[in-house]
């Protein structure tokens, strides 16, 4: 699947997108955050802000106990300042 | 019914004008148009905001919004216009027009749009000041203001 | 601080944009422009509208409800224009503008002035159809509406 | 003192303004009304409508209870319809 990552988050992260094979297990939005942020450094100082990092799956806000199961496309970001 | 993305700066009376022409049935027109203030959040003189967005997504927001606050509301018509990139004190980031027979409708609707759209539209701000650029937190009380509408 | 009244048709985007100009403290502007619609209150086709006023008291009372808006809310500026004399459907009747650093605070306030406006002003409407003319009744609702802001 | 008619007061009245002398007695807006429509039929059928008829003194909202002592310009008129 693709991420794409926005704002302080796509900054830490080092990328604005990047395509990932998440491991079997990893079913939802909170185990593929706990996933990423072993993946390195940069991920963890990137997601350890928790809650306060938000998640879409294809276009739409999804909660952290969305299951991932076929989405295309997952974004993640900080509360958003728009407006 | 519209809603556009764009970098350039907008005419908000001229899109109001454009927006409300030959509507024989509008008694009621609302704007709320959000200028870029001369100063950060933290009182220094403010250069520029820099608005970083997630294209796709944000299109898709702004019409769900859109059409939550239609579905909730009677409006004539409506025009949602936000823009991304580089933005200079004085000018307008984000346009809501909304057009009805009644004002509290068309009151009603408009800052229920702009509410949401604070909170759930994905566009992020950067300040550019003297000491260097920097992400605005988001306001709690932002979340509170959208919060509202799920009440009751 | 302004109140207008006269008989001339007005642009609303250009009295915003003159309004809104060089306010570098301005995040949030809000306009409401109510129309003269093609519609009696009875559903009749609609001639015109034609508004009687007591000029004195109206301009007197426009400027005591805009400065108890000023009074509750922090606002960096605000408008009142309101037309009288004959008004055909499509053109505007009353425009209010608020400016504010913040947005619930320019909104609060425009629906505060025109509550109050719909209430208080000396402003009396008669609706000109091919049966001939009449009075427009008022509106509980918008006593309703301005009871409002008495509360809590 | 002066006094003004508005929409359909004005109408019934058949007058915008006049001055007129209200004799000893009568010292609020209410009482004001009372003697006004004892003055002729159109007077009658002017102020009929009762609490639905408004007043202002010297250009501000006045309650019939309201003193009318030292008023220079009265106005009736019906509930506003601006906006």
């Amino acid at each position: 699947m693709k991420l794409k990552y926005f704002a302080w988050v796509r900054e830490r992260v080092g990328l604005a997108e990047e395509d990932v094979d998440a491991p079997a297990g990893v079913a939802t939005v909170a185990e593929l955050v706990d996933w990423l942020r072993g993946r390195g450094p940069d991920y963890e100082r990137a997601f350890a802000a928790g809650p306060a990092i938000r998640a879409a799956i294809d276009k739409r806000h999804a909660k952290p106990d969305a299951s991932i199961a076929g989405a295309g496309e997952i974004a993640f970001f900080p509360p958003m300042t728009g407006g | 019914m519209t809603v556009r993305l764009q970098s350039e700066p907008f005419d908000s009376g001229a899109e109001v004008a454009r927006l409300s022409e030959g509507r024989a049935g509008v008694g009621a027109v609302v704007t709320f148009t959000g200028l870029c203030r001369d100063r950060a959040d933290n009182g220094a003189p403010l250069e520029a905001l820099i608005l970083e967005h997630y294209p796709e997504m944000a299109q898709a927001e702004l019409e769900r919004i859109e059409a939550e606050a239609r579905a909730r509301w009677p409006l004539v018509d409506a025009l949602l216009v936000h823009r991304y990139g580089r933005i200079r004190p004085g000018e307008p980031i984000v346009l809501v027009a909304t057009l009805s027979a009644h004002r509290a409708t068309a009151f009603a609707a408009a800052e229920f749009l702009m509410d949401y759209l604070k909170t759930s539209a994905p566009f992020w701000k950067q300040e550019e000041t003297a000491a260097g650029t920097g992400w605005v937190a988001a306001k709690d009380a932002d979340d509170a203001a959208a919060e509202r509408w799920s009440r009751g």
